[in-house]
């Protein structure tokens, strides 16, 4: 009202610099700062989880920000807590839900993502080019490094191996966690090992530690599937070499998601008070374009790929989910 | 040295470390006051007067968390300053801290909703991570197992104890995170100030505090850990039972730890996650190094170390100021405190340069 | 049977060779946790120094090729690494200045440095690459590796000079054999690991003795820290090629902890490193299998403390044994 | 006032030499005196006098806040012992400072290493420049020894090869023969008159007037950081020498226990025998009786099992063969609380390492025997206020020099130091008193309050076994003296019955076999 942009304040409840996840978040902010003309703010909460609420509190009652864009499962329950007390605040969560049935969160607009769908994608195409046999020294294997066991990734993981034996039946799938988001060095001991049972693709969803898998794959000469946001673009500048090992990336597009959110808001038309679930069909999943990898990929592989991602928008084909319940 | 010239000695170090952390805030920021003002004031509530001249007081949350960070400090805090007494240098407080967790999630969800389940956790928290201290005082008083690395090797198994329980016994499948179910009301401890998190271990950190010092000073047990740690083969030869007090010394420094775990998780948390509050045991050497190993004196480095923690979390979320600076800050107040010499050596360069500039013969 | 053989001995030569590159960093620490603890001086931040070494290594060589294209390739990671190892050694040289020169309490500053070398790495690589969490984005390089030509198809042996992927061992990996047999063999045999020896047992003698105490704790100090940044110029340049925000993830501490473990000596010191290397190993492999990673890391410590306990335990049955056999001659004569 | 420049043929000379330490301690002030070249002097005063002080200025440990030292004439300002050495000075200190785990010729030639190319040392040259050493001073060192095992006197030997190593020129010596034998101290007083002879000059602290009456040219007296008197040896005798240092007449020794019908024996030991973790034998057959009302003296060169014996009669260690009684009871074995418990004190002979927490209070060190029952405790909380005051009583009534009770111990000088510990011991009114090297380091006047506080004891029917390197001291106050040798009792002399030069050849397993070393037989 007083010609000043509104206020966005987003709380990483961690550090940036994952790579993926919270800084896709960053990015949709940026991108928000200019095409919308808001002014945002980004905190980094830290990994100590006793100070997120305070640090939730403080934002919410500084009475600087009409809207606090926030992201995790593990936000859920202290925006759940927090909202109520703050009618006047808008509070965007993403990749994380809040019980409508148990708050009075009218100020509240969560979606989730339907990360198994990509993960199916990445499945179809890492199974089946270790089946189509282009790749040197590779068994009939294919393998995941994963962060931690949280269901976020679990999710992956579900779409992953449904995908990889849907397209290639009785294939092995290798699934290791590295219990941590942020130790390459572990990450690339893991894929070593999987590379050297033979794993011929790896799909890596570990945040930083996944840079250790994408270097593991440089160095066997294999290859790795990205997560998140676009990882063969982060490399292709620095080290092509390895751009040209990463496949494709399954793109989460919290970035887009995020801007959305925040033009509809603009526009306001957000709808507050539930809880909106993205998927491949809303654009919000979706493989990253390669073209180092491009040449790598049979067209009969692509091929499968492009049909699968038809038939799970077209709701032909429903993919498994490691949320309990299902994914809405 | 007296009070209040250690006093001035910790407010000159602070003071220096102050004005090069503004200089580093120099460097990075465009708004190096604003953040300097935040740094020293943020942990106070602003109080403003709204249009209709009601008095409306801001960012009490921030009070809070500062309330909130001393209490957990002063209690890992001791948990460090007790073994320290028996000059054993415990950097357990973080595997205590994660069983005392543990310990009152546990008992707090088997128990339910009945009034009992308060008190148990408290109880069971202070018995984990006494039992977690008490396995580092037998390694060291039994097999004279140097007490740096057992804590720090309990630190892991304790951080992967507390995982596996918390993953796979205690979790939540339908939480979306690994995460314990919340915990029961009943057990939980409610806000003392609204919409802080501000309960009553805040009074129970001081408690805690006078129940140690007098410990140390009123009890035999007490009398025993100061002279096994002053001169254990003169307690032995004196029939003093050197042993027991040593493990005993970590085990009740553990009570404390475990208290701590408490204060996370039935205060705080109401729910414990995978990942818990790295690294806090660090935090708590320092504070009682800060302290001097003064049991009295140690609530005050909490509250002290606890106001520029949270000043610097003000700082770093009201302006451009990165997270990094605030760890730069932090890092430079520990070592300009702990720097002994630092002051005198300020102060009797300053008398040279003054001697030699006043001395000049006119 | 022969080829079953080979092939169990293959998979040994690639869990050694595996055990010994991820021990290679705690390895360079320990070395350096050694000498100074030996000097009389904890290193508790080892982490910090590791940290730093491998910031200043990664950031410094990835410059070098943008300011100096014309300079052959191979410069590029050498000098990364020579600034990688004057970074970490300054910051050792700060401790020693706030110990020796301020008073202040050795493992407070450590742990302060530590968190200054996390806040300060972090805070420089955003400045320099506008990213908080990795170098990625810049092009740094790696120190080379040796590899020993014409063992391809040599099947053990290939294994375990070439390594797992018969690309080489890195010069580092080599460097830290290298820095074991130099610090065993200085420690023992050189006047200088006499004095620094002496200096840390009993510093009021070497005091007297006319040693420079003082001096002599600098020394340990900024060779511990040029030792562990070895260590972390391996990390950034040799394990990985690039820098992580908080990369020694506790490595530093783990070398503190294979001193004790190791009884303050070089070679014990060195074993308790290789331990902990395989264990990490371990764990990467075993998560493979149906348990849980969570007990895998748990082996580690344990198998510390059972250590610890099992050598007193050894020494006390000792003792007893030969005190047994000394009652017999006092009852027999 | 002292000439500008000393004359040439001064080797040491003090003028007007003030120490103030950091925490206010005025330890010297306004101290002058002057060592000719080629001259052992002597340096004599109560504990706490400031002679050691003396010793670490000249030494570069620590230096003087006003005056000038000068060494051969010119002034020096050492600011690290480095300097000192540099300009040839050697210091053997009160402390021994040797490095346990390096071997002798490490320690000896630490700061001055024969080399080898590259930074090696040469352990051969080391040890043939030890052997060399050890045969031209005649003491006796095994050059391959870890010092760690090596008994004390030894490592004093060790400790002044080291100064010979470096050749200094001139020597200081702080009470060197506190730890020593007669007939050590006789070896070590020939090599210093060798020394002194080859024109080295020497300077040394003692308490032992007889060994300033034997050994020194000259004397200086310092009294409170002031010197009260210098003087040419010849021109004095010991009367006027003690009192320059007390400041008044000593009392006389206390009276000896008069003999008579023997009571029943208080401790009965038999057969005690002590086999250590490496297996070695330390102590063996050991048997003895000591009645109420008596003081059997334990002599011995350090090392032979006095502090086995006095370990084993305390609870510190269990024996390997044989038991000691206390009125009937087996008392050893027992922990040593359960000991305490019985009536059983102890003195031990090293009042910094296990006698005392230094950096605790004088209430909470003397608290350390008696804090777990009433009057200073009940039902576990300690009632400090009791304590405060008997500790202030404690220090009224043992004359101790310190500004109050809660004075940390360890900034007490010695010999108060040690009356503290006494007064603990003897609180309880124990039946037994395990007493080692009670006057160890200790002055005249405070050494002789002791001895008086161990005679009230014994009047009071305790049973003293007295171990003390001091023969004068065995010797006046010992009803009955054995002598250790090799973890044995060789010999048993009833008092008067000995002298200190029988004693000595006992000690160094030289004496004739005597009758009766058998059990019972005590004198
Ligand atoms: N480092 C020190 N700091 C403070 N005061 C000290 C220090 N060393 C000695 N003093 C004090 O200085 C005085 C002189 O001490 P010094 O050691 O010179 O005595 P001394 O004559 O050698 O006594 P002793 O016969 O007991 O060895 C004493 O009062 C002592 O308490
Ligand atoms: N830093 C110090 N502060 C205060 N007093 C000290 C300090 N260092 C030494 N002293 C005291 O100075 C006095 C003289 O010290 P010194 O080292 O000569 O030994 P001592 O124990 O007094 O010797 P002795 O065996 O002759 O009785 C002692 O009382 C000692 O405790
Ligand atoms: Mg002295
Ligand atoms: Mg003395």
């Amino acid at each position: 009202a007083d010609g000043r942009p509104p206020r966005v304040a987003f709380f990483v409840n961690g550090a940036l610099g994952d790579k993926s996840f919270f800084d896709s978040a960053a990015r949709g902010l940026r991108q928000a700062e200019a095409d919308l003309h808001l002014a945002t703010r980004t905190i980094e909460g830290g990994y100590d989880p006793t100070r997120w609420e305070s640090g939730l509190v403080d934002l919410a009652d500084s009475g600087d920000f009409p809207i606090i864009v926030t992201g995790t499962y593990t936000m859920g329950p202290l925006v759940q807590k927090v909202a109520p007390d703050y009618p006047d605040v808008t509070f965007i969560l993403f990749d994380g839900v809040v019980d409508y049935a148990r708050c009075a969160c009218g100020n509240v607009y969560s979606m989730r993502f339907r990360q198994n769908e990509g993960g199916y994608l990445a499945g179809v195409l890492a199974a089946g080019l270790v089946r189509a046999g282009t790749i040197f020294g590779a068994k009939d294997v294919v393998g995941l490094v994963g962060a931690m066991p949280i269901p976020v990734i679990n999710d992956f993981a579900a779409g992953y191996g449904a995908g990889a034996q849907d397209a290639a039946p009785g294939i092995a799938v290798l699934r290791q966690f590295a219990n941590s988001f942020s130790d390459p060095a572990t990450g690339k001991e893991i894929a070593k090992a999987q590379y050297g049972q033979g794993a011929g693709v790896i799909f890596q969803v570990a945040g930083a530690t996944g840079q250790g898998v994408i270097e593991a794959a440089e160095e066997a000469g294999r290859y790795v599937i990205g997560v998140d946001s676009d990882q063969a673009a982060l490399y292709r500048a620095s080290s092509p070499r390895r751009a040209t090992r990463i496949l494709t990336s399954v793109m989460k597009n919290v970035d887009a998601a995020i801007l959305r959110a925040l033009r509809l808001w603009q526009q306001g038309r957000l709808p507050l008070g539930r809880t909106e679930s993205l998927g491949l069909k809303e654009g919000a999943i979706g493989l990253a374009d390669n073209p180092e990898a491009a040449l790598t990929v049979p067209p009969t592989v692509r091929a499968a790929v492009a049909a699968a991602r038809q038939r799970i928008i077209d709701g032909t084909l429903t993919v498994p989910t490691a949320f309990a319940g299902g994914q809405p | 040295m007296t009070p209040s010239r250690e006093g001035a000695r910790i407010a000159l170090a602070v003071g220096a470390a102050l004005a090069l952390g503004f200089a580093v805030m120099a460097c990075v920021s465009d708004q190096p006051w604003a953040a300097f003002r935040a740094l020293l004031t943020g942990p106070l509530p602003s109080v403003d007067r709204a249009a209709d001249g009601q008095v409306v007081v801001h960012r009490l949350v921030r009070f809070g968390a500062w309330l909130q960070d001393a209490t957990t400090l002063t209690l890992v805090g001791l948990a460090i300053g007790l073994p320290f007494r028996a000059r054993q240098f415990s950097l357990g407080a973080d595997g205590q801290l994660f069983m005392g967790a543990l310990a009152a999630a546990t008992v707090s969800l088997g128990l339910g909703e009945t009034p009992t389940a308060l008190p148990l956790a408290f109880l069971a928290a202070a018995v984990a991570g006494a039992g977690w201290g008490l396995v580092a005082g037998l390694l060291k008083t039994r097999f004279e197992a140097n007490e740096i690395v057992t804590t720090l090797m309990l630190n892991v198994v304790a951080v992967q104890v507390y995982r596996l329980v918390v993953g796979r016994v205690l979790n939540d499948p339908t939480a979306g995170f690994i995460t314990t179910p919340p915990l029961p009301d009943a057990a939980t401890l409610a806000p003392l100030i609204a919409r802080t998190t501000v309960t009553a271990m805040v009074l129970v950190a001081p408690v805690a505090a006078v129940a140690a010092l007098f410990l140390l000073r009123r009890t035999t047990l007490g009398y025993e850990i100061d002279l096994a740690g002053a001169n254990p083969w003169f307690a032995i030869r004196a029939g003093v039972p050197v042993a027991r007090a040593t493990a005993l010394a970590f085990a009740l420094g553990g009570v404390f730890a475990g208290l701590a775990g408490f204060h996370v998780s039935n205060a705080l948390l109401k729910r414990l996650p995978i990942d818990l509050t790295p690294g806090i045991g660090l935090e708590g050497i320092v504070v009682a190094l800060l302290a001097r190993g003064r049991v009295g004196a140690l609530p005050l480095a909490a509250l002290g170390y606890a106001y520029l923690r949270v000043g610097a979390q003000a700082m770093e979320r009201t302006t451009d100021v990165p997270r990094e600076v605030v760890l730069v800050i932090q890092a430079l107040i520990i070592l300009f405190v702990v720097s002994d010499r630092l002051a005198p050596l300020a102060l009797g360069l300053m008398r040279r340069v003054r001697t030699s500039i006043g001395g000049r013969p006119a | 049977m022969s080829l079953d053989l080979v092939s169990a001995g293959t998979m040994a030569a690639v869990v050694a060779v595996t055990t010994l590159r991820a021990a290679t960093p705690i390895v360079f620490a320990s070395l350096g946790g050694l000498i100074s603890e030996l000097a009389g001086c904890i290193n508790v931040a080892l982490e910090g120094v590791m940290l730093v070494a491998a910031f200043a290594g990664v950031i410094t060589s990835a410059y070098s090729a943008l300011w100096f294209p014309d300079a052959p390739l191979w410069l590029h990671p050498w000098l990364g690494c020579a600034v990688g190892l004057l970074a970490g050694t300054a910051l050792a040289g700060l401790l020693a200045v706030f110990h020796l020169e301020l008073g202040a309490d050795l493992i407070v500053a450590g742990i302060g440095l530590n968190i200054l070398a996390q806040g300060l790495t972090v805070l420089l690589m955003a400045h320099l690459t506008g990213d908080k969490g990795s170098t990625a984005s810049l092009t740094s390089f790696a120190l080379p590796s040796l590899r020993w030509p014409g063992m391809g198809g040599v099947p053990v042996l290939g294994v375990l000079l070439n390594g797992d992927g018969d690309a080489g061992h890195n010069v580092l990996v080599y460097g830290a054999l290298a820095a074991t047999g130099w610090v065993a063999w200085a420690l023992r045999h050189t006047v200088f690991g006499l004095r620094l020896r002496a200096a840390g047992e009993n510093a009021q003698a070497a005091l007297a003795a006319g040693l420079p105490v003082k001096r002599l704790r600098y020394a340990g100090l900024l060779l511990s820290g040029l030792l562990a940044s070895g260590g972390g110029v391996f990390l950034g340049m040799g394990y990985l090629t690039l820098f992580q925000a908080d990369m020694a993830a506790g490595r530093g501490y783990l070398a503190l902890a294979a001193v004790f473990l190791g009884g303050r000596r070089p070679l014990g010191t060195v074993a308790a490193a290789l331990v902990f290397g395989g264990a990490t190993v371990m764990a990467a492999r075993l998560g493979l299998l149906a348990v849980p990673a969570e007990v895998v890391f748990m082996i580690p410590p344990l198998v510390t403390i059972a250590a610890l306990v099992l050598v007193k335990q050894h020494q006390r049955l000792a003792a007893r044994r030969r005190a047994a056999a000394g009652r017999t001659a006092l009852l027999s004569s | 006032m002292t000439p500008a420049i000393a004359p040439p043929l001064l080797a040491i000379a003090l003028e007007d030499v003030e120490k103030r330490y950091p925490n206010g301690t005025l330890a010297n002030s306004g101290v002058s005196f002057t060592v000719a070249a080629g001259e052992i002097h002597a340096l004599v005063g109560e504990n706490g006098a400031g002679k050691s002080t003396v010793m670490k200025m000249l030494y570069g440990l620590e230096r003087p806040t006003a005056g000038i030292l000068r060494i051969h004439g010119r002034p020096v300002d050492f600011r690290h012992p480095g300097d000192a050495i540099a300009a040839g000075i050697g210091l053997v200190a009160q402390h021994l400072n040797l490095v346990p785990s390096l071997t002798v010729a490490e320690n000896v030639v630490l700061g001055h290493e024969p080399r080898r190319i590259g930074g090696r040392l040469d352990r051969a040259a080391a040890a043939a420049r030890v052997r060399e050493l050890v045969e031209q001073s005649g003491l006796a060192v095994d050059p391959a020894a870890t010092v760690a095992g090596l008994p004390v006197g030894v490592r004093q030997r060790v400790e002044i090869l080291k100064v010979l190593h470096r050749g200094a020129r001139i020597l200081l010596l702080d009470e060197p023969t506190a730890v020593l034998t007669p007939p050590e101290t006789a070896t070590l007083f020939a090599t210093l008159r060798q020394l002194a002879n080859a024109g080295r000059t020497i300077l040394l602290i003692t308490h032992k007037l007889d060994e300033v009456k034997a050994l020194a040219g000259g004397v200086t007296v310092l009294c409170r950081g002031r010197v009260t008197g210098s003087a040419r040896m010849a021109d004095l005798d010991q009367g006027t020498l003690a009192r320059l240092m007390v400041g008044r007449d000593l009392p006389p020794p206390p009276p000896r226990r008069p003999a008579g019908a023997r009571p029943i024996p208080r401790v009965v030991a038999r057969d005690l025998g002590y086999v250590d973790g490496e297996g070695t034998i330390r102590l063996r057959d050991v048997s003895f009786d000591v009645a109420p009302g008596e003081i059997l003296g334990i002599a011995g060169v350090e090392g032979n099992g006095q502090d086995v014996l006095a370990r084993l009669l305390s609870g510190a260690d269990v024996p390997s063969a044989g038991e000691a009684k206390l009125d009937g009871q087996v008392f050893t074995g027992l922990s040593a609380r359960a000991a305490r418990a019985r009536g059983v004190a102890v003195v031990t002979e090293d009042r910094l390492h296990d006698g005392a927490a230094p950096s605790l209070s004088i209430v909470d060190n003397l608290m350390a025997t008696r804090y777990a029952r009433p009057p200073l405790s009940r039902r576990g909380l300690i009632d400090r206020a009791t304590a405060r005051r008997w500790a202030e009583e404690v220090i009224g009534g043992f004359s101790v020099r310190a500004t109050g009770p809660d004075q940390p111990i360890g900034a007490l000088s010695g010999g108060n130091m040690q009356k503290l510990i006494l007064a603990r011991e003897i609180a309880d009114a124990p039946t037994f008193l395990v007493a080692s090297q009670p006057t160890r380091g200790v002055d005249i006047a405070a050494a002789s309050a002791l001895h008086t506080r161990l005679a009230a004891l014994r009047d009071q029917g305790a049973a003293i076994l007295l171990i003390s390197a001091d023969l004068d001291e065995l010797l006046a106050l010992s009803d009955h003296i054995a002598v250790l040798y090799r973890g044995r009792i060789v010999a048993r002399f009833a008092a008067g019955a000995v002298d200190a030069r029988t004693l000595g050849l006992h000690m160094t397993g030289l004496g004739p076999p005597v009758e009766g070393g058998g059990h019972d037989a005590v004198a």
